[in-house]
C-alpha cells in the first residue's frame, strides 16, 4: 500500500473540538491511503466525522475550536501538518480542491462567477486577468456549462444548483488538481442532476488522473463511484475495504445496519428497509469502549470495556470490532446471548 | 436600476410632506405666543396684534398651513423672527457646520468601529475581542452629554489641552480647526463607533462562518482577500443599515453636543428656535434635518441595492 | 470486573444526564440563565429596580430636604455618602429616588411606544395595501425627526410632568416599534401555518392576535429591552435640557443638569449621576443582547 | 441755571427712557427684550452699576449693603504709555441679531452698535449726566417745546456701499431722529412728545416738541437715536441691519450669527483714533467656557459671567463685579386664589428664611439680599422700611395661615423661567412653604412661554405666583410705577394685578413733582403702603460679573453693562 502512486496517506488522525462544555472527539483515530487517480468513499451517518476528516485533510477547520491533536497527513510525500500558511494556500485550490455539499452557498453571493474564478486562478497562477478569464471560460465549457461567457457575468443566485456545482467543479479543474475532495457533492441537488454531476466528476477524473475523496452517506453513490470505501462511526474508522469486498462481505455490525438501511434496486423491492435503532453517542464521551455498543445487537461485555482496534482481517480489509477480531467470527444474524443492557 | 432610484426618490416626497404637516401641527401646539416672544412682554396689545398679523398668526390654521406650503413650493421657508433673517439662508449657513461635525464624527466612527469589529471577529473570544466589546458596550450605553462634560472637565479644564468650545477657524491654521473638532467630534462619534464595532463583529462572524468563506479558503484564496474583500462585502448590508440609523442618531446627538461645545450648528439654532417659539425657524430646521435624514436614508437604500446583487438584478 | 462496569455505567449515566440537560437547555429561560451577558444584565437591572423600589428605606435623607448651608459638599461629607448638591440635598438619596423616575419613565415610555407601535405595525404589515402605505408613510415622517427633537417639541407641547415625559418619549418611540413589528409580521404571515389558518377559516383579527402576534413577540421583547436602555438616556437628555420632570422631583438627568453648573468645583454631582445612568443602560443593553442571543438562534455563537 | 434743571430732569429721563438699553436680567441666555423695561429673565442687562472689586471711589449716599456704587469701573492702568495695535476680544452669551438702531432690542446689539455709531449726546465718565457728543451745545426754549442743537462740523461717516466718507450734516440728524420716531418698534426719542426736526443750517437743527419732555436730551444719548446716513439705510433696505454705517471709532467688518461680530478701527475717525486695531465680539453661550477662554487668552473680556465661572474668575483674580439695578422677586396673585388674602401672603413671606435663601441661590456672591421693590441705591430708597419684611418665623406663618382659613395649607403654583437661579429659588420656596403645609407646583419654562402665561394671570386662579427680575434705572418711577400702577395691570410687571386708587394718586404725584425731597416723601409713603401689603418677596439684587484679562488697560465697564473702548475719556490698549 505504500507504493509511489499513493497520493494521500492519513494515519491515526485525531481532530478534537475544544468547547466550554467539553472536548468533542469528532475524529478519533482515522487512517487510510488514497492512490493516484483512484476514488475513495467515506460513508457514515451525519456526525460520524466524515466531513471533519476531509476538512482536516485540507487543514480547514469549520471552527476555531477544532484542532488536529494527533496523527499525520501526507500528501504527495509532503506532511501537510507541517506546511506553512503560504504553502498551504498553494496546496489548497491548486493541487487539492474541495467541493462542498451545498453549491448554492459555496459561491460568494455578491461577486460574479467570473470574478470569483479569475480571482482563484490568479491566486495560483501568475497570469494576466485576460488569460485567467479565458482559462475560466474554457473550464466552464469543460464542465459542460452552456454559454460560458455569459455565465461568467452572472451572479451565483442566477444559476441553478447543478449549475453552481459545475462552476465549482470547473474551478477545481482550473488548477492542477491531484486530489478532489467532494463533501456530499450531490446531497443538495435533485436526482437527475446528481447523476450528471457524478458523471462529470468521473469524466474529469479519467481525463486529469485525479484522485477523489468522496464523502457521502449514500451507499449507492459509493458503489457507483468508488474503488475503496471507509465506513466511519462516531469519529472512528469501523471498516475499510475495497468497494466490492465491502458490499459482498461486510464485517462490521454497523456496516450491516448501514447496508440494510439502503434500498437495493437489485433485490426485491418489497423487502422492508431497516433502520439502526438508537442514536449515535455523544462525542464528548467516546473513547472508553466500542462506540457502537449501545446500538449493536451483538454487543458483548468486552465491547463495553475497551476500544476495538482496527485490524486487517483480510488483505486490504480492515475492521474495528471486538467480535470480528479473534477466533470466533461473528456471523450476521447471530442471536446475541447477552442482552442485559438492551433498552 | 435608475428607475428604482428614481422611484425611491419620489417616495421621499410624501414622507417630507408628512414631516411638514407634523411640524406645522406641533409648532402651533407649542404654548406661548411668538409675537410676545419677539416684541417682549412690555409690548402693547396693538403692537402684538400687528405683529401677529404680520406673521399670519391671525389667520385660521388651514390658511396658515396653505400659506406655509405655498411658500415652501416657492422656496420660501419663512422668516425667522428671533434671528431677524430669512430661514433659508440662516439654515443653509448652519448646515455646513453641523454637517462637517457629524460627517467627521461618522467617518471617524465608521473607520475605527468597523476596523475594531473586523479584528474582533477574526480574533473572536480572545482578550482583544473581549476588551473591545466591553468598550463598545460602554460606548453604546454612554449618555454622550455626560461624556462630553467629563471630557471637557478632564481635557480642557484640568489638563488644558483642548479648547472647550466653538469652532476652529481655518484662518488660524488647520491645527485650530482640528483641536476644536476633537472633543465634540469624539463625543458624537462614540455611539456610532461602538455600534459599528458591535454590528461589524456580529455580521463578520456570521459571514466568516458561512460556507462560501470556507470554500474560498479551500480554493486557496489568501486570507486578507477572504476577509477584506469577500467577508467585508458580504458583511456590509447590515452595516449600511446601521449607518443609516446612526446618521439620524448622530444628528440627534448633535443637538445636545453642539449646545455643550457652543458649536454654531443647527443644534444650537433648534434650541434657540424652540425657546423663542420661532415657528418658521423650528419648521425650517426640522424640515431640513428631515430632508437630510430622508436623503441619507435614500442613499443607504441605494447602497443597499448596489450591494445586494439579488435586489440589483430584480 | 465491577470496576469496568462502573466505567461503562458512568458513561451511560453521563449520557443520560447530558440528554436531560439538553432537553432542559432548549427551554428559553434556562438558556437565558446560562447566557453570561444576560445574567450580568439581569443582575444590574434587578439591583437598580430594587434600589428604586426600596428607595424610601435605603435613602439616608429626604431627597428634597434642602440645607443651604452645605452646598456642593464632596463624597463622604458628614454622612452624605455621595455628597450634596447645590441646595445641600443628599445626592445619594436623590439618585435612589431618581432611579424610580428614570426606570418608570423608561419602562413606561417603552410600553407606550411598543403598544402603539406594535398595533400599527401589526395592522400595516398584515393588511398591507393602502393601510400599510398610509401608516408607514406617517411613521417614516415621524422617524425623520431627530428623536430628541421630537421628544423636545412634544414635551414642550404637553408640559412638564412624569406622565407627559412618558407620553413624549413613548410617542417618539412609536415609529421604530411599528417598523420592527411590521417587518416581522410580513415574514410570519407568509408562513405555512398562517395559510393553514386562513384555509380553515380563522378570522383575520384572530389570526393576527392569536397566531401572528405571538410569533413576533420575541423580536419585540428584544427590541423593547434595548429601547428601555435608550429611553433612560432620552429621559436624562430631556431633564438635562431642563424639560420634563417637574421640580423638585429628582431624576438622574436633573442631577446631571445641576452638576453641569458645578463641573469644576463639584464634579461628583455630575459624575455620580452619570455613572448610574451608564451602569443601568449597560444593564439593559446586556439583558437585551442576552435575550436576543437566546431567542435568535442565528445570532448564537 | 438751565443746565441744572436739565440735570435734575435727567432722572426723569432715566425713568422714562433709559430703560431702553435696559432689559431683563440674569439667568439664561434667552433674551428678548422689547425696548423699554422688560421683565424677561435674560442674560442681558444694563443700568447703574456698583463695583466691589475694581478701582474707583465711593459715593457715600449710594452705599448699600456693603456695595459701593459707581457708574463706571476703570480697568487696568490709565496713565502708562499706551501700546498700539491688537484686537480686543469680548465674549458675550448671545448673538446680536439686528444692528439697525430702530429695530434693535437686546443689550448685545447695543454693545456692537455703540462702537460703530454715535449719538448727539453721550453719558459722561461717571455715568451721572449726559454731555454733547455729535452736538456741540444746545438750548431749550422756555416753553420746553423746541431744542436748538448745534452740531460739530468735523464729523464724517465711515465708508460704506453708498456713501464714501461723507460729512455728517443737519439733514442726517433730521433723517435719523425722525426715522427713530416713525420706525422704532418701541418708544424712542419720547415719540409721543417729539414732533419734527427743522434744519436751520448744516450745523444747526431745531427739534420741535408737541409737549415738554424732561428726559428728552438724555434720550438722545440712547444708541437707538444714533445718526445714520440716509443713503446707506435706503440703499440696503432691510439689510442695513447687518451693514450698518455710522460715525463711530470702529467700522463693522463681519457678522456671523452665533459666532462673532468683527469691528475694525475707523482710520478716518473724527475723534481720537482707537489704540486697538479692532474689536471682536465672540459669542460664547456658556460662562464656564468664557472664563476658560479668558484664562487661555482667547478672550480679553468676558461679559455676563454666571455661577461657577464667577468663582473661577475670582480664583484667577480676573473678576470684576458691578451691581445692577435689577431687583429679583416673586410676586403673588393679588386678585385670585389663596394669595388674594394679605394674611396668606404675609404667612408665605414669614415662612421663608430669606437670609439663608439668598446665599443659597447665589453661591458665588452674585447677589445681595433685598427687601423692597426698589433698587437699593435709588435716592428714594429708605432702609428703615426693610424692617417691614417679616422675619423668618415658620410657626407664626402657620398660625397666620390657620387664621386665614388654611390650617392644612393649600396648593399653589409658581411660574418661572427655566434658569438655574430661578429653579434653585423655586425649590427652596417649595421646601420652606412645604414646612407650613403649602404645596408648591413649579412651572419652569422658556421665557417665551413664561411671558405668554404670566401677564394678566391675576384674572384667574392659575398662576398664584411668579418669579422674575426687573431692571430699570435708579429712579423709583422705573420700579413702583411699573409694579403698582393700575395702568400697567396688563403688563408682566404688574401681572399680580395690583390696583389701588390711592396708590395711583400717589404715583402720579411722585412723577409730576420735580423736587427730589418732595418726591422722596411721596415715595416713602408709597413704599410703606406697599411693604405692608406683602405683594411679593423681593429677595435679591443680582450683580453683574465680568472677567477681564490683565493685559487690558484703560477700559471702562459701565453700569449699563457696556464696555467702553474708545471715548473722550478712555481709549483701550492691550499689553502685547
Amino acid at each position: 500500500m505504500n507504493g509511489n502512486d499513493v497520493i494521500l496517506k492519513v494515519e491515526g488522525l485525531k481532530t478534537y473540538f475544544y468547547q466550554a462544555s467539553g472536548v468533542t472527539k469528532a475524529v478519533d483515530g482515522v487512517s487510510f491511503t488514497l492512490k493516484q487517480g483512484s476514488t475513495m468513499g467515506i460513508v457514515g451517518e451525519s456526525g460520524s466525522g466524515k466531513s471533519v476528516t476531509s476538512s482536516s485533510v485540507m487543514r480547514l477547520m469549520p471552527s476555531k475550536t477544532a484542532k488536529i491533536v494527533e496523527g499525520s497527513i501526507t500528501f504527495d510525500g509532503v506532511d501537510l501538518l507541517k506546511l506553512s500558511n503560504k504553502d498551504l494556500l498553494k496546496f489548497r485550490g491548486d493541487e487539492c480542491c474541495m467541493i462542498f455539499q451545498n453549491p448554492m452557498t459555496s459561491l460568494d453571493p455578491v461577486f460574479k462567477i467570473g470574478h470569483q474564478m479569475v480571482e482563484m486562478i490568479r491566486e495560483h497562477q501568475n497570469i494576466s486577468k485576460k488569460e485567467a478569464w479565458d482559462r475560466a471560460v474554457e473550464a466552464l465549457k469543460l464542465v459542460g456549462i452552456p454559454e460560458a461567457e455569459k455565465r461568467m457575468e452572472a451572479y451565483p443566485h442566477e444559476l441553478s444548483g447543478g449549475m453552481c456545482q459545475r462552476v465549482i467543479i470547473a474551478m477545481a479543474v482550473c488548477g492542477h488538481p491531484k486530489l478532489i475532495i467532494a463533501d456530499e457533492p450531490t446531497t443538495a441537488l435533485d436526482v437527475t442532476v446528481q447523476a450528471q454531476v457524478l458523471e462529470l466528476l468521473k469524466e474529469l477524473q479519467d481525463r486529469l488522473h485525479t484522485a477523489i475523496l468522496l464523502i457521502t452517506h449514500n451507499l449507492g453513490v459509493v458503489w457507483q463511484m468508488c474503488d475503496t470505501v471507509m465506513v466511519m462511526y462516531a469519529g472512528n474508522t469501523v471498516e475499510y475495504a475495497d468497494t466490492k469486498t465491502l458490499y459482498q462481505e461486510p464485517m462490521h455490525p454497523y456496516t450491516w445496519g448501514l447496508l440494510d438501511s439502503m434500498p437495493k434496486l437489485s433485490s426485491s423491492s418489497k423487502e422492508a428497509l431497516t433502520t439502526i435503532p438508537g442514536t449515535p453517542p455523544d462525542l464528548r464521551l467516546t473513547g472508553r469502549c466500542c462506540n457502537f455498543y449501545n446500538r449493536c445487537p451483538y454487543v458483548k461485555d468486552i465491547c463495553r470495556q475497551s476500544v476495538p482496534p482496527l485490524v486487517e482481517i483480510k488483505p486490504g480489509h480492515f475492521v474495528a470490532c471486538h467480535r470480528q477480531n479473534g477466533q470466533n467470527r461473528l456471523i450476521r444474524g447471530e442471536v446475541n446471548a447477552h442482552e442485559e443492557y438492551e433498552e | 436600476m435608475v428607475k428604482m432610484i428614481l422611484k425611491r426618490f419620489l417616495q421621499t416626497i410624501p414622507t417630507l410632506l408628512i414631516v411638514v404637516t407634523i411640524t406645522f401641527c406641533l409648532t402651533r401646539m407649542l404654548p406661548g405666543d411668538p409675537a410676545v416672544a419677539i416684541l417682549g412682554v412690555e409690548a402693547s396689545a396693538e403692537d402684538i396684534a400687528a405683529m401677529r398679523a404680520e406673521m399670519n398668526l391671525d389667520k385660521s390654521l388651514p390658511e396658515q398651513y396653505m400659506l406655509y406650503l405655498q411658500g415652501l413650493v416657492q422656496g420660501d421657508f419663512g422668516y425667522s423672527y428671533s434671528y431677524r433673517e430669512d430661514v433659508l439662508p440662516l439654515v443653509l449657513a448652519r448646515i455646513p457646520n453641523t454637517l462637517s461635525l457629524t460627517l467627521v464624527a461618522l467617518v471617524f466612527a465608521t473607520i475605527v468601529g468597523t476596523t475594531v469589529g473586523i479584528v474582533a471577529a477574526i480574533k473572536q473570544n480572545t482578550l482583544f475581542d473581549y476588551f473591545f466589546m466591553v468598550l463598545a458596550l460602554i460606548g453604546v450605553s454612554m449618555p454622550i452629554f455626560w461624556m462630553a462634560l467629563m471630557l471637557v472637565l478632564q481635557f480642557s479644564v484640568r489638563m488644558g489641552l483642548l479648547p472647550v468650545m466653538g469652532m476652529g477657524d481655518i484662518k488660524n491654521g488647520i491645527g485650530d480647526v482640528i483641536s476644536h473638532l476633537l472633543l465634540p467630534g469624539f463625543c458624537l462619534a462614540t455611539t456610532p463607533m461602538a455600534t459599528f464595532a458591535r454590528t461589524t463583529r456580529s455580521s463578520m462572524i456570521e459571514t466568516l462562518s458561512s460556507d462560501y468563506i470556507r470554500c474560498l479558503r479551500a480554493r486557496g484564496v489568501r486570507e486578507w482577500k477572504v476577509i477584506g474583500m469577500h467577508g467585508l462585502k458580504n458583511a456590509l448590508p447590515p452595516l449600511v443599515t446601521v449607518l443609516g440609523l446612526q446618521l439620524a442618531h448622530t444628528f440627534t446627538g448633535a443637538i445636545i453636543t453642539e449646545g455643550i461645545f457652543s458649536w454654531p450648528g443647527m443644534g444650537t439654532m433648534i434650541n434657540t428656535a424652540i425657546n423663542n417659539r420661532d415657528y418658521s425657524l423650528i419648521q425650517g430646521t426640522v424640515l431640513f434635518s428631515a430632508i437630510m435624514f430622508v436623503f441619507c436614508n435614500m442613499l443607504v437604500d441605494v447602497a443597499y441595492m448596489l450591494l445586494n446583487p439579488k435586489v440589483k438584478g430584480a | 470486573m465491577p470496576e469496568r462496569k462502573t466505567q461503562d455505567v458512568l458513561g451511560r449515566e453521563a449520557n443520560m444526564a447530558m440528554l436531560r440537560q439538553e432537553r432542559k437547555a432548549n427551554n428559553a429561560w434556562n438558556k437565558l440563565k446560562r447566557n453570561r451577558t444576560a445574567v450580568i444584565g439581569f443582575f444590574i437591572v434587578c439591583v437598580m429596580v430594587l434600589l428604586a423600589v426600596f428607595a424610601p428605606v435605603l435613602a439616608p435623607y429626604d431627597p428634597n430636604a434642602i440645607n443651604p448651608i452645605i452646598p456642593y459638599k464632596g463624597i463622604g461629607f458628614e454622612g452624605h455618602l455621595l455628597g450634596t448638591d447645590d441646595l445641600g440635598r443628599d445626592i445619594l438619596s436623590r439618585i435612589l429616588y431618581g432611579a424610580r423616575v428614570s426606570l418608570v419613565v423608561a419602562v413606561g415610555a417603552t410600553i407606550v411606544g411598543a403598544t402603539l407601535g406594535v398595533l400599527i405595525g401589526l395592522l400595516a404589515g398584515y393588511f398591507g395595501g393602502w393601510l400599510d402605505v398610509v401608516f408607514m408613510r406617517f411613521m417614516d415622517g415621524m422617524f425623520s425627526f431627530p428623536f430628541i427633537l421630537l421628544a423636545m417639541i412634544l414635551i414642550t407641547v404637553l408640559g412638564n410632568g412624569i406622565w407627559n415625559v412618558i407620553l413624549a418619549i413613548g410617542i417618539a418611540n412609536v415609529p421604530s416599534f411599528a417598523r420592527v413589528t411590521r417587518g416581522q409580521v410580513i415574514i410570519v404571515k407568509e408562513e405555512e401555518y398562517c395559510n393553514a389558518c386562513r384555509v380553515v377559516g380563522v378570522s383575520d383579527l384572530r389570526l393576527l392576535f392569536a397566531h401572528i402576534l405571538p410569533n413576533c413577540v420575541s423580536q419585540i421583547i428584544v427590541y423593547a429591552t434595548l429601547r428601555v436602555a435608550s429611553a433612560i438616556i432620552s429621559e436624562a437628555s430631556l431633564s438635562f435640557l431642563g424639560l420634563g420632570i417637574a421640580l423638585p422631583t429628582a431624576s438622574w438627568g436633573s442631577i446631571l443638569r445641576i452638576g453641569r453648573d458645578c463641573l469644576t468645583t463639584a464634579p461628583h454631582v455630575a459624575g455620580t449621576a452619570g455613572l448610574f445612568i451608564l451602569i443601568t443602560v449597560i444593564g439593559f443593553n446586556l439583558l437585551g443582547d442576552g435575550i436576543r442571543d437566546v431567542l435568535d438562534p442565528k445570532m448564537k455563537q | 441755571m438751565r443746565k441744572r434743571k436739565i440735570t435734575a430732569l435727567l432722572l426723569a429721563g432715566l425713568m422714562a427712557g433709559m430703560t431702553l438699553t435696559g432689559c431683563g436680567s440674569s439667568g439664561g441666555a434667552d433674551s428678548t427684550t422689547g425696548a423699554g423695561t422688560t421683565a424677561a429673565d435674560a442674560a442681558g442687562d444694563t443700568s447703574a452699576a456698583a463695583e466691589t472689586d475694581g478701582v474707583g471711589g465711593m459715593s457715600p449716599d449710594a452705599s448699600v449693603e456693603g456695595q459701593s456704587l459707581e457708574g463706571t469701573v476703570k480697568i487696568g492702568v490709565t496713565d502708562a504709555e499706551p501700546v498700539e495695535g491688537g484686537t480686543l476680544v469680548i465674549s458675550m452669551p448671545s448673538s446680536p441679531l439686528t444692528l439697525d438702531p430702530v429695530d434693535y432690542t437686546t443689550v448685545y446689539e447695543s454693545h456692537v452698535m455703540s462702537n460703530v455709531m454715535e449719538t448727539l449726546f453721550t453719558w459722561n465718565e461717571d455715568y451721572t449726566d449726559v454731555e454733547p457728543w455729535l452736538a456741540t451745545d444746545y438750548t431749550v426754549s422756555d416753553d420746553g417745546l423746541s431744542y436748538t442743537v448745534n452740531l460739530r462740523d468735523d464729523v464724517y461717516f465711515q465708508d460704506g456701499q453708498y456713501v464714501q466718507g461723507r460729512k455728517m450734516t443737519a439733514e442726517d440728524v433730521k433723517y435719523s431722529l425722525e426715522r427713530s420716531k416713525e420706525e422704532s418698534a418701541t418708544d424712542r426719542v419720547c415719540r409721543d412728545f417729539f414732533d419734527y426736526v427743522e434744519v436751520v443750517s448744516d450745523t444747526q437743527v431745531i427739534i420741535h416738541m408737541t409737549a415738554p419732555a424732561g428726559p428728552f436730551i438724555s434720550e438722545l444719548a440712547e444708541i437707538g437715536t444714533a445718526i445714520v446716513p440716509k443713503e446707506e439705510v435706503e440703499g440696503w433696505g432691510d439689510d442695513f441691519a447687518s451693514h450698518i454705517v455710522g460715525t463711530g471709532p470702529f467700522t463693522l467688518e463681519e457678522i456671523v450669527t452665533d459666532e462673532h461680530v468683527v469691528l475694525a478701527k475707523n482710520e478716518n475717525y473724527w475723534g481720537t483714533k482707537p489704540h486697538v486695531d479692532g474689536i471682536e465680539f465672540r459669542i460664547v453661550s456658556d460662562s464656564n467656557q468664557a472664563i476658560n477662554a479668558v484664562e487661555t487668552g482667547e478672550v480679553d473680556i468676558a461679559m455676563y459671567l454666571q455661577g461657577e465661572a464667577i468663582q473661577r474668575a475670582k480664583d484667577a483674580g480676573l473678576l470684576y463685579q458691578t451691581a445692577s439695578s435689577a431687583i429679583t422677586y416673586i410676586r403673588f396673585n393679588l386678585q385670585n386664589g389663596p394669595t388674594a388674602d394679605p394674611k396668606v401672603r404675609q404667612a408665605l413671606t414669614m415662612a421663608v428664611d430669606i437670609d439663608a435663601m439668598v446665599p443659597g441661590i447665589y453661591q458665588y456672591g452674585e447677589a445681595t439680599r433685598a427687601y423692597q421693590p426698589l433698587t437699593a441705591y435709588s435716592w428714594a430708597y429708605n432702609a428703615s422700611y426693610n424692617d417691614l419684611v417679616p422675619s423668618y418665623d415658620p410657626e407664626g406663618a402657620k398660625a397666620l395661615l390657620a387664621e386665614a382659613g388654611y390650617p392644612d395649607g393649600f396648593t399653589m403654583s409658581l411660574y418661572i423661567g427655566s434658569t438655574t437661579y430661578r429653579e434653585r429659588m423655586a425649590q427652596m420656596l417649595q421646601y420652606y412653604w412645604g414646612e407650613i403645609g403649602v404645596t408648591l407646583d413649579i412651572h419652569s419654562s422658556a421665557m417665551a412661554e413664561w411671558s405668554a402665561t404670566v401677564p394678566d394671570s391675576w384674572q384667574d386662579d392659575v398662576v398664584n405666583s411668579y418669579g422674575v427680575s426687573w431692571n430699570s434705572d435708579p429712579d423709583p418711577y422705573g420700579f413702583v410705577d411699573k409694579f403698582f400702577n393700575t395702568q400697567t395691570i396688563h403688563a408682566s410687571s404688574n401681572a399680580g394685578g395690583y390696583t389701588d386708587e390711592e396708590m395711583d394718586k400717589l404715583l402720579v404725584e411722585g412723577f409730576s413733582l420735580t423736587d427730589q425731597e418732595e418726591r422722596k416723601a411721596i415715595y416713602d409713603q408709597i413704599m410703606e403702603k406697599v411693604m405692608n401689603e406683602y405683594t411679593g418677596i423681593y429677595y435679591a439684587y443680582e450683580c453683574r460679573n465680568w472677567a477681564v484679562s490683565p493685559k487690558v488697560h484703560d477700559a471702562r465697564l459701565r453700569a449699563d453693562n457696556q464696555v467702553l473702548v474708545a471715548t473722550s475719556f478712555n481709549n483701550v490698549w492691550l499689553e502685547p
